[in-house]
């Protein structure tokens, strides 16, 4: 179980519905802001100093232990720490990410990917910044490596980096405005094919769910956005309702359904299903 | 037996000397009082609003507030001038004619005297223009302050409450400080001052009232409505050096008094 | 690091974010919008998208946080009381400008404001529905629309009357409310206080709790304008999360994204902890606490659907 | 990190800072020390002004002139403290002089009153002293201020030009023989009349703009009525002048041709354009719009009016002159009126820039603020101060307040003066980015 619900359970639905017009415009804006973010970070990959020999430091009064670079680090080199503030009125912990130096191999994805700018990438000891690459420092042992681990030679020539620039929008990416008074839909949509582990009864009772696709094949741009199914895990009694569109759709009774996080002990769920009904009885539960 | 201690004659000569002093001088508790008074309560100015909240945006109203201090000092230059030059000046415009046939009087003669005028009878005062020409500058520059003084108080609302009586003896004194340049203006018994006087008779005369009212107005200030006469300029001299800087001086103790109780009315 | 160009106070966060926000204002080419004829409301979803993205990257929304729901939760609701919108959607649209005019960068914020006013005027649009506070503010005071009314969307369902069927289970929940500062406090003229109070009332389950500041006290949620978030403001979101948890209160709603966006942090921040220092409340936008209880699709239906993954970290670093 | 250290570098030559405010506030502020502070500071007033009289007086010795001849009246022009009663006893003339019955059933007591100019001269004299001593009784308002209070301040202007005008028309005769262009004694006697008007105006709707008030119409309404007045003005050059003259129509109407007719119509024209384009601009643009149009339009119509003028008074002097004789009589609607306008628009349009100081500078340090901060609760930096933006304001300490506030307005809402705080944000955040800043929530209020 812990196997299973360490790793992440993803399957990309093909969506197979006439998209209502404000559907269209909503997945527009998501793809949107997909492409514009993706090209900003190709621009913002040009700002540190990466390799070998390079060491990411966090500042930590900028930190907000948003976790961004602990979830993009693949070398397990970041961990996140509770630091304690006491203040005259009261005081309280707040989360902030640390480096393992003797994991970090200097790859400035959590630089990137940091909001706030806490995280600089430093040359280590026995490196220096000459021209904008980073070069050993004359005189220093270099360690017996593949050449292709070998820090660049002064005077190397550097790979040539595509100027990644904000790409003004066409006239294509852009949704034709009707009037929904005078929409109609044209023809009867198809449900959505849901992966099976996002279906209640799984949340509801815990079983384990399907084997999912490791998260290195995660959709690629543009994935259809997200829906109420990530929406917080509600009250447990629910079934599970089918998606149809919302134009047809009948009655519906209850809240959406979302996936509850696995695995579904008390201890490790935030809000276990079952206490989420009073929290006062909890509090007496637990004394 | 009674045995008599000898007795210092020079402690007795001593306390005789100083106790008859301090029976006629008491000058110990006033002694006392001004150090007591200097070291507890007048060392520290009561602070304004803005000095103590440091507000930093009227700072270009500062140099307006100098501005009643200025005219009092340059109203001190005026007294002390004045006083030098009443020892030269002969407060007499009775006509007589000089060789060349033209009218002149005694006072006219007198400042130019003072004046240091080439044609003046008699040796000219040494240093006499510069003490008549700081009298006039001063007194046009007490003037001005008084007048630009006026007008901060005005726009920074400081006659607001507490502070009317305050201004009304400062509209008080701003007239006052006009009638000085006026009388001032007519003493040298020239052609400006003969033009002034007329007008003033004849305004003076003209005062809404009863029609004795402007002739007994005339009478009191140019003692008599008529020019020719040149009783004016003994008037005026008595009113511009007793009457006006008396009740003037008492009136600026008073305004400085209140401001000193009052304190500074600035806009908060 | 001391900012040259903001002195000695840090660089404004978030800077992609920002970045590609400023070349977007930059980006002043007008589209061809085929309008068959004008509309009489329009929502405009504001930068939800965005804040999907920039929080996406780490996985703060696994059912906690997420601002796509607002989108469709808006559209259901005016949906629900008659109303069909035209979605002022981000293709030609762009941002309100509020952070950008919050930050200091008029320039950037007038380019918006000149182009969102020309899109506006060349719709013919007569009221603009929005779903965010300070884009209620923005829109309202610091844009220039002679003619076009700017309502939050809880204005507008309270004033057509939005009827909240009664849930199907009888269970009593407690909600509380956050005003936020820039529908509440500042708008000089008609704030937002009574509109998400009666409409949370509505809910014939709901009870309405207070916090300990609200309306016009209420404290900020923390963080405004998406800049200096640190231990600080974070302190300040954690004193306003307490007053809600010792309310043992089951929801605690807001009417801006961006109280969402700081309360979801803290939430999931939070939620690491063992089980006896977590929040027991959910946080949501008024628009999906209310949407979740009409009838109909559920809120955020497909097409809107993302393959949700399960946190990776929870086994790691539960509590326990 | 870093801003502990910038702190310390700030605050190193302050000690005591930050002071407490708020129900535990201690305030050590010494006063000022009598000596040797105050002293000092009147001894160098003192021996500045005793300097300058020095100087005065040796430089320019006051003449004594003649003495006074009972024969002759010579032309005397009184100090310059006196003009303004020596103008108004000059212009006591038009009024009606005679003799009346005393008014209030005093006949028997009074007897006939005889009203001559010397009793208007007194009566006008009292006229801009009297309300000085009522004053304080008449004006109970609590602002203080010149921007708080408009119309004190107005009125105080208006009574100030008045006395200049007055003070000015004491030398009508100099004026008239100086320049004989200008209409002659009628001209000077509107000095008492227009010109403060439009001073007070002016200065009323500037300084409603410096206390961000609403002022729409207060721009509009004089624009207008000088608007109106000069149409009539031009109509009255252009018709009724010549053809009261005796001559008809047709003949009229074929002087239009002549160039000193045709310069005379530019000038008159050129007067109409700016106060209609300004006209049209307070009154149907908005202010961002009014102040792109009005500042390239005034530059523009000062250039083409200064180079047109030159032009015609070095090739046509005679036409010159006739425009000059033609306009100077009505130089208060059209010249004064021209300036006016521009004027009011002026100060109608710019930015209101330094009256968030106006507004702070209200603050009684209560202390409301500091409590309700939320950021004062967990930052250092603003611990002990009033709150940020306050602190902001009187730089107390390293800029970064201004960027911690969170703009959240908590402070306005419990300020018991409603200072609006987070426009001073929006204001200072702009600038600090070197950006001129946008209009906030403060040009709705």
């Amino acid at each position: 179980m812990a196997a299973a619900a360490a790793s992440p359970v993803s399957a990309p639905p093909t969506v197979a519905v006439t998209l209502d017009y404000w559907q269209q415009a909503r997945l527009k804006s998501l793809e949107l802001a997909k492409a514009s973010y993706k090209s900003f970070f190709r621009l913002r990959a040009q700002e540190f100093i990466r390799g070998k020999g390079a060491l990411a430091v966090v500042t930590d009064n900028v930190c907000m232990g948003c976790t961004h670079c602990f979830d993009n680090c693949a070398f397990e080199s970041i961990d996140m720490v509770e630091r304690k503030f006491s203040l005259p009125e009261y005081s309280y912990t707040s989360r902030k990410a640390v480096i393992i130096e003797e994991n970090c191999v200097g790859c400035e994805k959590c630089a990137i990917a940091c909001p706030v700018d806490a995280i600089t990438m430093i040359p280590q000891e026995g490196y220096e910044v000459k021209d904008g690459r980073l070069t050993q420092v004359a005189g220093a042992q270099v360690p017996d490596m593949p050449p292709f681990l070998q820090p660049p030679k002064p005077g190397a020539p550097r790979p040539p980096v595509e100027a990644s620039r904000f790409e003004p929008r066409t006239d294509a990416d852009r949704v034709t405005h009707r009037i929904s008074a005078a929409f109609k839909p044209k023809a009867a949509p198809v449900p959505v094919a849901k992966p099976a582990e996002v279906s209640p009864p799984t949340a509801a009772t815990g079983t384990p769910p399907a084997p999912a696709p490791p998260p290195a094949v995660k959709p690629a741009e543009p994935s259809p956005p997200k829906s109420a199914a990530t929406s917080p895990p509600p009250k447990a009694e629910t079934p599970p309702p089918p998606p149809p569109p919302p134009a047809v759709k009948p009655a519906e009774p209850s809240p959406p359904k979302p996936t509850a996080p696995l695995p579904p002990t008390e201890e490790e769920l935030p809000q276990p299903p079952e206490e989420k009904k009073s929290p006062k009885k909890k509090a007496k539960e637990e004394k | 037996m009674v045995t008599l201690k000898p007795q210092d004659p020079i402690g007795r000569t001593n306390r005789f000397l100083f106790g008859w002093i301090k029976e006629r001088f008491p000058t110990v508790p006033w002694a006392d009082l001004g150090r007591q008074s200097l070291d507890t309560v007048q060392r520290q100015l009561p602070r304004s609003h803005t000095e103590k909240y440091e507000l930093k945006t009227i700072w270009y109203w500062y140099p307006l507030y100098c501005l009643g201090g200025i005219s009092f000092v340059a109203f001190l230059v005026t007294v002390i001038t004045g006083i030098i030059l009443g020892f030269y000046y002969i407060p007499d415009g009775s006509d007589f004619f000089t060789l060349a046939g033209l009218p002149t009087n005694a006072a006219k003669e007198s400042v130019a005297c003072i004046n240091g005028d080439s044609d003046c009878p008699g040796a000219p005062i040494p240093f006499g223009f510069i003490i008549r020409g700081m009298h006039h500058w001063s007194a046009h520059m007490m003037i001005a302050a008084v007048f630009l003084h006026m007008c901060r108080v005005y726009f920074t609302g400081a006659y607001k409450k507490p502070r009317e009586l305050n201004w009304l003896i400062g509209v008080i004194l701003l007239l006052m400080t006009l009638l000085f340049g006026y009388s001032g203006y007519l003493l040298p018994a020239n052609d400006l001052s003969g033009g002034a006087a007329t007008i003033g008779i004849n305004m003076a005369k003209a005062s809404p009232g009863p029609p004795w009212l402007g002739e007994f107005l005339a009478n009191l200030i140019f003692s008599g409505t008529d020019v020719l006469t040149a009783n004016y300029i003994i008037r005026m001299y008595w009113i511009h050096v007793f009457v006006l800087p008396l009740i003037a001086t008492l009136l600026m103790i008073v305004h400085m008094a209140l401001v000193w109780v009052q304190g500074v009315g600035e806009p908060h | 690091m001391i900012d040259p160009v903001y002195g000695p106070a840090r660089s404004i966060p978030h800077p992609i974010l920002f970045r590609l926000l400023d070349a977007e204002a930059e980006d002043t080419k007008m589209p061809e919008i085929k309008v068959e004829h004008p509309a009489e409301f329009a929502y405009y979803p504001g930068c939800i998208d965005y804040y999907d993205q920039e929080m996406q990257f780490s996985h703060l929304n696994f059912g906690e946080t997420d601002h796509g729901i607002i989108f469709d939760s808006s559209v259901k609701l005016l949906k629900a009381v008659g109303i069909e919108p035209t979605i002022l959607d981000r293709s030609f649209m762009k941002c309100c400008g509020h952070d950008q005019l919050w930050q200091g960068k008029v320039d950037v914020f007038q380019k918006m404001r000149d182009h969102n006013t020309r899109v506006i005027k060349m719709l013919g649009v007569k009221t603009i529905v929005v779903s965010c506070a300070e884009g209620y503010r923005t829109f309202k005071l610091d844009y220039k629309l002679e003619g076009v009314a700017v309502k939050h969307i809880t204005q507008v369902l309270y004033e057509r009357g939005l009827r909240v069927p009664p849930s199907k289970d009888g269970k009593r929940i407690r909600v509380a409310f956050q005003d936020p500062c820039r529908s509440g406090r500042q708008m000089p003229v008609d704030p937002i206080y009574d509109e998400p109070r009666d409409l949370i009332q509505r809910v014939d389950n709901a009870d309405l709790v207070e916090l300990k500041t609200f309306r016009a006290d209420a404290q900020c949620c923390g963080v405004a304008q998406m800049m200096y978030c640190n231990d600080k403001t974070k302190g300040i979101t954690d004193l306003r999360m307490k007053e809600a948890a010792e309310l043992e209160v089951d929801y605690l709603l807001t009417a801006c994204p961006k109280c969402l966006t700081h309360f979801g942090c803290m939430h999931h921040e939070n939620s690491w902890k063992p089980g006896g220092e977590r929040y027991k409340f959910r946080v949501l936008d008024i628009t999906h606490f209310l949407a979740e209880r009409l009838e109909g699709s559920e809120v955020g239906a497909a097409p809107s659907v993302l393959p949700v993954a399960v946190d990776p970290r929870r086994k790691a670093s539960g509590g326990s | 990190m870093e801003i502990e250290l910038v702190r310390q570098k700030v605050f190193e030559d302050r000690p005591g800072f930050p002071r407490q405010y708020g129900p535990d506030r201690t305030d050590r502020q010494a006063g000022t020390p009598f000596w040797p502070h105050e002293v000092f500071r009147d001894l160098v007033i003192i021996m500045l002004m005793t300097s300058i009289l020095f100087f005065l007086s040796a430089a320019i010795t006051p003449p004594v002139g003649p003495a006074k001849n009972p024969t002759v009246q010579p032309f005397i022009v009184p100090d310059w403290y006196l003009l303004f009663s020596w103008g108004l006893l000059k212009v006591a003339e038009i009024f009606p002089q005679g003799q009346i019955p005393a008014p209030f059933g005093l006949a028997p007591l009074l007897g006939p009153v005889n009203v001559d100019a010397a009793f208007w001269g007194d009566n006008l004299t009292a006229l801009p002293v009297a309300p000085l001593f009522v004053l304080p009784f008449l004006d109970r308002g609590r602002e203080e201020r010149p921007a708080k209070a408009p119309l004190r301040s107005a009125l105080g202007l208006y009574l100030i030009a008045w006395v200049f005008c007055s003070s000015f028309y004491a030398i009508n005769n100099l004026v008239i023989e100086r320049w004989p262009f200008i209409g002659g004694d009628d001209t000077l006697k509107w000095f008492f009349v227009i010109p403060p008007l439009y001073v007070g105006v002016a200065s009323y709707v500037g300084l409603r703009r410096l206390g961000y008030r609403e002022m729409y119409w207060w721009r509009v309404i004089p624009i207008g009525v000088v608007f109106f007045l000069l149409m009539l003005q031009s109509l009255d050059l252009f018709l009724l002048q010549p053809l009261d003259a005796g001559r008809s129509f047709g003949d009229h109407l074929a002087t239009l041709g002549r160039p000193e007719v045709q310069g005379l119509a530019f000038v008159v024209l050129m007067m109409i354009a700016v106060v209609a384009v300004t006209f049209y601009a307070v009154a149907f643009l908005d202010e961002r719009r009014a102040k792109a149009l009005l500042l390239p339009f005034f530059v523009l119509w000062i250039i083409v009016l200064l180079a047109v003028g030159k032009f015609i008074a070095d090739t046509q002097p005679l036409t010159f002159r006739y425009i000059l004789f033609q306009t100077m009589p009505s130089m208060h609607i059209l010249y004064g009126g021209t300036i006016f306008a521009v004027l009011t628009a002026a100060v109608g349009l710019r930015e209101p820039y330094s009256a968030y100081e106006y507004l702070l500078n209200e603050c009684y340090q209560c202390g409301k603020c500091h409590t309700a901060c939320p950021v004062t609760k967990v930052e250092d930096d603003a611990l002990g101060g009033l709150n940020l933006v306050y602190n902001t304001f009187k730089k107390q300490h390293d800029g970064v307040p201004l960027w911690t506030c969170l703009a959240c307005d908590a402070c306005s809402a419990v300020c018991p003066l409603e200072i609006k705080y987070s426009d001073y944000i929006l204001e200072e955040r702009a600038k600090a980015l070197g950006q001129k800043p946008a209009g906030g929530a403060h040009t709705h209020d």
